[in-house]
């Protein structure tokens, strides 16, 4: 059967789930992969939650955040514009695909917005094929 | 008849310094082999890193002798930045250097070479160890040995942060100097070294040249080998333990050749077996010509009997006058007898000791300018220092953004792999003769002979100095014949 | 000490540099007193190891081993194995066992990589030459065997089952002596704790004046000259002791060099290296989003460095490159 | 952790939900899941009988944990905590799985996969609710005493509000007079009374009243804690010497800083600065308040022209209407004719907005006192030159008058130019100083526009009059009443509440590394010298949780969001 990405996507709660709902409540459709976590802020999104969801099996994942100067708490998606290039290094020494991990802005009243970010991801992501993590950090175990 | 060799899993469990013998239908050797069986890839994955940080990740190549790569990985490291480094930095490292050979040199002789000689190569090996000595020698010796040994790891404590696994030397320096208070505190702990490297002689004189067998097992047991020497040697030819050139006479004192750290890859090679992780350096100029003895020989061996045997003289007084009395003593300079690797250690120290009296004499050695900042990125160095078990290169290359691009390391004890196979191989054949049963005695002589180079296999392998765990198995017949174990 | 029967003791290494055994005798005269304690049954460096008799051992006879190094072969996980099954308690003491250490560094890189850099593509190696060490070699109708060199290295942990973990890049011998202490005295905390290592991180035993961070420059350890009393991230040095467990000494700090993290992630860290990165781009004194990248790209092989001492204990553990 | 019992609920949400995630499967499937006491799917669970059957679950099941699934917690997570309130169990030991915005309505071409993915949020859920804890809120004293920065009408009319009440007040102003830009008014549209009287009443009544301190040539210099305890700095000076620092000890603050006029002379072309009897508003109410409309000359004007939106609805200036300068025109146009009953007066103006109460009515009036109302376009503007030696007049307006088509040239001996408001220079430094936030314009921000326009981001900050957006005095005086009333409200409760959720720090593991002091959008962490750990305020803490990502140590805990409940959601999802 053919692969169906699975992501994760971190939303924070005042802009992008927001955005997400307003989707629902406008009916726009986008493709099932995504499955949402909500944070009450990007500044909330500790970098170890990315690389513990592509150890759990995750084939990419979604940060999505308040635009910047709209930020719920004034400068809290600043704090994740900081950190995101960094791990974006940091998986790439691992050997991670680029495309994998991805940092968007969507306010509140951009549901069509996030059901095109949504979109657009999983189709990268299927394109890349099922994420390596996962399966190698078990075949490791059988190594020995 | 062909002979198949049933490996036996449990040999598994051993392996640093597996020997294996075949025999020969009639019962005498037809080889032997000495593997390491272990490889951590150092080369290969600190590419990538920053080229500052490589003297704190080479240290822990060798835990017994980080400061020896601590060193060697400084120096390369400057070499990559244009060798611009402060002039009281490099006294600092040499000063941190010294006090490291001492500690060493200390545990090396008490813990591993004086059960030997102090109880004895025939003593039951359950008190062939320190704890022998001690009671051999009084606890109040045994208390002191240990004591000077501690203070060896404090003053290094004190010049460089840390006693193992320094992490001081930045390109262009160190990360810290000394005050006048610690200097203070350093002068007597040097004092008292001073006195127990004297001390150390002495006992040697005593328990050593005051017994004829010892005497005589030295000179004229199976441990000599005619192969050639290297050690690093200052411009008067004398042993420089952290600066200077390197030096190759053969066993009859003529010098093959004497080479600039940058130029080792002229010199050096290493040839590989399949059967052990670990390489064979030999003189490249020469060619590899396989495990050989003989005066045009490829094969050189290291550590303090090589680095005495290229020496022309010893670089301190009381050094020298300990250097002399050896080599008199001892008949010939250069001394192929491996046994007198011991003695050429208690002269070292002495050394070691003089140079650290010097540097606490030295005005200049409390002042604050122990770093400059490197201007420039020049991407390769060479850092070449002696390690107490033999010469110890690292060259690095780097991109602009000072980057490790490649690493290649000979590491001291690597140089005398080949040398430690064949006085294995030579002890084997002199012990085990058609109608001579090997018996458990081997190890022990096995043993002395390693003893003497006193391998490190932490350096690229990983186990500890002497008193290596052993396996002996000497197949027959395609079964497992005897086997001899430690 | 007491009358009951001596405690039966025995050291090991797997991928290790020797460094651990090094600080056990660095304890110097205690060391007297532990033989005194204990039987030390195997202990290659200081006193005579025999294989067979670890072999003969019954199940669960050794009261301790201590194992230190990494497992980067078949070889080094036989033993672990080994001794897992002969002793009460296991300790993984030291960075590598706990962490998988320096030689973890490994990970980012693969065997074929490692191989040919030692073997066949480096400066001094024999002109010509094609040959790598294999695990099985016939010469001449001999067969001669080495252990099998794994796809990369593992903590013990990840071999065998743990009890106790001693962190450090060595353990520093004060705290060497205190557990050997516990251990004598039967004073050891729950299974699978950390032992001789603070609850806190290496900033709370740290010397140096800290302030509120913003970083607006990065600088690499030879770029400035250290100014020994301010915070080194204050400096824009790169500096793990906030994410790192204390119990050193804060001997790398003290010698104006940033912590590389050996004593690992503090209690409630999961990941050392991200938590660090989190932490660190944080206080990152921009909204620019080039002029923070402009920043970032100052700090080069960010990995290598948050996991200097445990990226086989990572989340990612190793490089996944296809 | 006690041993858990969780109740799950599959809401139908009528259709929307179960014509295309199948919740009976989604039930079923969650219903064998460890801790899962009970699993239900219903019709509506937002319903009453909805919440009657947890409430009924938790008291008879002995559940502790709820998990619903449904629409958006956004839309009932309220609801459905005040459920497990009445069942007896702390209300955050609920979750919710959003399976109908964020499922059913953008999965419709889908079933089997929109029923996974539900299946999958509610595995999360389920997951999470394990590690829930009970928070309780937590209350803090709230002291009576207000801060009220600004001495014009509005700060003026909230003191007296406060202190009436019985409450004590520092009334704080810059300058050394109250009164605000109002003083500086003679009368006031559309009614035409006297700004003046207006004034003095509230002076007189707020000398009397014992609880209000006024402090005059005074500033804020810091302001720290929280709403109920604040610890305001105002520094006081007085001639030369140094300020004096004052610390002031106040439960909450009403920011009234007011505007500040456009200044006329940015806008070259009208010879402001340069044609003597080119003037501004304000100059032109002194001449009004002084009682005499004359020219630099002395004698009085023939002609007098008002041009209005001066720096207001310009690309160049401020795009921004500034809602009083019309109605202020229209007062002149009047105040002239009854002073100098032989005047013209031409009014040039872009539109007329005379939309307040009165304001048409005044509008029809001066028309009616023979004003000559002249129409120019958003885009241009009126030239005007010296006139000729033949001219009976000084100047001469050129216009493209809008109802007529044509261009026209009006005679002026005077012209008042009607500039309009703008943000005060020092506005930025005021909205760092009490932590709330300023637009583009300058103008302070509110929590709401609609529906919360007093207040402000930072509990405890109140923002009233022109300081937030250009307004006349009615609505400036509404707001400073709503301001005061808000306050009033909470000082009559006693006590504040603070919502349970709040990051914490744990002193056992903070190790004093301060990366996290200079996080907090809301200062909200302190950093104690002595004991050298920091601390979270939870009264000033917004939950954000950039500080409990940041803790290096792990040693901030992000209550309601720890990393266990998110760790425990990530493997849910993915399961």
């Amino acid at each position: 059967m053919s692969y169906e990405p699975k992501i994760v996507g971190f939303l924070c709660n005042w802009c992008s789930y927001t955005g997400a709902d307003l989707a629902g409540t406008s009916r726009i459709q986008y493709p099932p992969n995504i499955r949402v976590i909500r944070v009450m802020c990007t500044a909330r999104i500790d970098p170890t939650f990315v690389v513990d969801a592509l150890a759990k099996g995750a084939d990419g994942v979604l940060i999505c955040g308040c635009h910047p100067g709209d930020c719920h708490y004034s400068e809290g998606n600043y704090k994740a514009m900081r950190r995101f290039p960094l791990l974006k290094r940091l998986l790439k020494s691992y050997g991670i695909e680029d495309e994998r991990v991805r940092l968007e802005w969507v306010s509140a009243s951009e549901g069509q917005r996030f059901a095109d970010v949504v979109t657009d991801m999983t189709e990268r992501v299927r394109g890349l094929g099922p994420s390596r993590v996962h399966a190698t950090l078990l075949t490791d175990q059988r190594e020995r | 008849m062909t002979r198949t060799i049933k490996i036996d899993p449990i040999t598994r469990l051993e392996g640093h310094g597996k020997v294996e013998i075949f025999l020969e239908d009639d019962g005498s050797v037809k080889d032997c082999f000495f593997q390491i069986p272990e490889l951590r890839g150092f080369e290969r994955f600190v590419v990538g890193r920053p080229i500052e940080e490589l003297p704190r990740i080479t240290t822990r190549i060798c835990g017994v002798c980080p400061a020896n790569h601590h060193m060697a990985s400084a120096k390369a490291v400057d070499g990559c930045f244009g060798n611009e480094v402060a002039p009281l930095a490099h006294k600092l490292r040499d000063m941190y250097h010294h006090a490291h050979y001492l500690h060493s040199h200390i545990a090396h002789f008490y813990a591993l070479a004086a059960p030997d000689f102090v109880c004895g190569p025939d003593a039951d090996p359950a008190v062939r160890n320190i704890l022998g000595v001690v009671a051999k020698v009084g606890l109040e010796i045994g208390g002191q040995v240990i004591r000077a040994r501690a203070l060896a790891q404090d003053i290094q404590r004190i010049v460089g942060g840390r006693a193992t696994h320094p992490v001081f030397c930045l390109p262009g320096g160190v990360s810290k100097g000394i005050t006048k208070a610690e200097l203070e505190e350093i002068r007597p702990m040097v004092k008292e070294l001073s006195g127990f490297a004297d001390f150390s002689l002495k006992l040697f004189r005593d328990v050593v040249l005051g017994n004829k067998a010892y005497v005589d097992l030295i000179l004229h047991g199976p441990y000599t080998l005619d192969v050639q020497y290297m050690g690093l040697v200052d411009e008067n030819n004398a042993p420089n333990f952290y600066d200077g050139q390197v030096r190759v006479v053969d066993f009859q004192g003529k010098e093959i050749c004497k080479y600039k750290p940058d130029e080792y890859f002229e010199y050096v090679a290493e040839h590989v077996e399949p059967w052990s992780y670990l390489k064979f350096p030999y003189l490249k100029k020469r060619g590899w010509k396989g495990f050989r003895e003989g005066i045009d020989s490829s094969i050189y061996c290291a550590a303090p009997l090589a680095r005495l045997n290229v020496a022309d003289r010893m670089a301190t007084p009381r050094a020298q006058e300990a250097f002399e009395e050896m080599f008199t003593t001892l008949g010939a300079h250069p001394c192929k007898a491996l046994l007198a690797h011991h003695w050429a250690r208690l002269v070292e120290m002495v050394q070691n000791a003089e140079m650290l009296e010097r540097y606490c004499a030295d005005p200049e050695i409390t002042s604050d300018k122990y770093r400059v900042v490197p201007k420039q990125i020049t991407g390769t160095g060479v850092g070449i220092v002696e390690a107490m078990r033999g010469t110890l290169t690292h060259h690095y290359t780097c991109d602009k953004n000072a980057i490790c691009t490649s690493a290649n390391l000979i590491v001291g004890t690597t140089n005398n792999n080949a040398p430690i196979q064949m006085v294995t191989k030579k002890v084997a054949k002199e012990f085990i003769k058609p109608g001579k049963e090997p018996d458990q005695g081997i190890l022990n002589m096995i043993e002395m002979a390693f003893r003497a180079f006193d391998p490190c296999y932490s350096c690229a392998t990983h186990s500890l100095p002497g008193q290596m765990p052993l396996d002996v198995c000497i197949y027959k017949g395609g079964d497992l014949y005897r086997r001899f174990r430690r | 000490m007491t009358e009951k029967k001596k405690l039966q003791i025995a050291l090991y290494w797997g991928a290790a540099c020797g460094g651990c055994d090094v600080a056990v005798l660095d304890t110097n005269e205690f060391i007297l007193d532990v033989a005194a304690a204990a039987d030390i049954r195997f202990w290659p460096i200081a006193v005579d190891g025999k294989y067979k008799d670890v072999e003969a051992m019954a199940d669960e006879e050794l009261d301790l081993a201590i194992f230190n190094g990494a497992v980067r072969n078949s070889e080094n996980e036989h033993v672990a194995k080994l001794l897992r099954r002969k002793s009460k308690i296991l300790v993984a003491f030291g960075s590598c066992a706990h962490m998988g250490g320096i030689p973890g560094l490994a990970n980012l890189t693969t065997r074929d990589e490692i191989f040919t850099a030692a073997y066949l593509n480096n400066p001094s190696i024999e002109p010509g030459n094609r040959t790598v060490p294999y695990h099985e070699t016939l010469v001449d109708g001999m067969k001669l065997d080495i252990p099998v060199f794994y796809k990369r290295v593992y903590k013990l942990a990840s071999v065998v089952d743990v009890d106790y973990f001693v962190p450090g890049c060595p353990p520093d011998p004060a705290q060497v002596k205190n557990v050997l202490l516990a251990v004598v005295k039967g004073e050891l905390p729950p299974k699978k704790s950390v032992v001789g290592a603070s609850d806190r991180t290496v900033c709370d035993d740290c010397r140096r004046q800290k302030k509120e961070k913003k970083v607006k420059r990065f600088n690499r350890p030879f770029e400035i000259i250290q100014d020994p009393d301010v915070c080194l991230m204050e400096q824009g040095i790169l500096c793990m002791g906030s994410v790192t467990r204390s119990g050193c000494g804060v001997r790398c700090p003290n010698s104006n060099q940033g912590c590389r993290g050996c004593y690992g992630p503090a209690p409630s860290v999961k990941d050392q290296g991200t938590k660090f990165l989190s932490a660190l781009a944080s206080i990152i004194d921009s909204k620019d989003p080039s002029e923070i990248e402009e920043i970032l790209s100052r700090l080069p092989d960010f990995a290598g460095y948050a996991y200097r001492f445990g990226m086989p204990t990572s989340t990612l553990q190793r490089s996944h490159r296809s | 952790m006690q041993n858990c019992r969780i109740g799950v609920y599959v809401c139908n949400c009528g259709t929307n939900i179960a014509h295309i995630v199948d919740a009976e499967a989604v039930k079923e499937a969650v219903s064998k899941l460890p801790d899962v006491t009970i699993a239900r799917s219903y019709r509506y669970m937002c319903s009453n009988p909805g919440q009657e059957m947890i409430v009924k679950d938790i008291q008879e099941l002995g559940l502790n944990r709820v998990v619903v699934a449904a629409c958006s917690p956004r839309m009932h997570e309220r609801t459905f905590r005040n459920a497990c309130k009445t069942g007896g169990i702390n209300p955050y030991l609920c979750e919710m799985a959003n399976i109908r915005e964020q499922c059913s309505w953008v999965h419709v071409a889908d079933k089997l996969a929109a029923t996974e993915k539900a299946l999958a949020l509610t595995n999360a859920a389920i997951n999470r609710v394990r590690y829930h804890e009970p928070l309780d809120p937590l209350t803090a004293e709230m002291c009576p005493t207000t801060l009220v920065l600004g001495g014009g009408i509005a700060g003026l009319t909230a003191a007296l509000e406060l202190a009436m009440a019985g409450h004590p007040v520092y009334l704080v102003e810059k300058s050394d007079h109250l009164g605000g830009n109002l003083a500086r008014v003679d009368l006031t549209a559309p009614y035409l009374d006297s700004a003046r009287d207006l004034l003095t009443e509230r002076l007189v009544r707020l000398r009397q009243n014992p609880n209000i301190s006024v402090m005059l040539n005074s500033q804020l210099k810091d302001l720290t804690g929280f709403v109920g305890n604040y610890s305001a700095t105002v520094a006081t000076h007085n001639g030369h010497e140094l300020p004096q620092e004052k610390t002031l000890h106040v439960g909450n603050v009403i920011v009234a800083t007011g505007y500040k006029e456009f200044d006329a002379s940015r806008i070259t072309h009208y010879g402001y600065g340069k044609l003597p009897d080119v003037i501004t508003s304000f100059e032109f109410e002194e001449m009004l308040r002084a009682g005499r409309i004359q020219l630099k000359s002395g004698r009085p004007p023939q002609y007098v022209a008002i041009i209005h939106c001066v720096g207001s609805r310009s690309k160049e200036f401020h795009a921004y209407c500034s809602r009083v300068c019309c109605m202020t025109a229209l007062k002149y146009a009047h105040e002239i004719k009854s002073a100098l009953p032989d005047c013209y007066v031409s009014d040039v103006y872009i539109d007329m907005h005379a939309f307040g109460k009165g304001h048409e009515d005044f509008y029809k009036k001066s028309s009616e006192v023979k004003t000559l109302f002249l129409m120019y376009g958003k885009n241009e503007r009126p030239v005007i030159r010296k006139a000729g030696p033949g001219d009976d007049c000084q100047m001469l307006i050129e216009v493209d008058e809008k109802l007529s088509g044509e261009r026209i040239e009006i005679p002026a001996d005077m012209v008042i130019l009607m500039v309009g408001m703008e943000a005060r220079p020092d506005a930025g430094e005021v909205a760092r100083l009490v932590n709330i936030s300023a637009d583009k314009d300058g103008w302070f921000i509110e929590s709401h526009p609609k529906l919360d326009p007093v207040a402000t981001t930072t509990d405890g900050i109140y923002i009233a009059g022109t300081c937030v957006a250009p307004k006349d005095i009615p609505d400036t005086v509404a707001q400073a009443r709503a301001a005061a009333g808000r306050i009033l409200a909470k000082i009559a409760k006693g006590k504040i509440e603070i919502e349970g959720v709040f990051a914490e720090v744990n002193e056992d593991l903070c190790s004093g590394c301060r990366m996290c002091n200079e996080l907090c959008p809301y200062s909200a962490i302190v950093f104690d010298e002595v004991k050298k750990r920091s601390h979270v305020i939870p009264a000033a803490c917004k939950a954000c949780g950039a500080c409990v990502a940041a803790c290096p140590s792990g040693a901030i805990k992000g209550r309601h969001f720890t990393d266990q409940q998110i760790y425990a959601q990530i493997e849910g999802v993915l399961a």
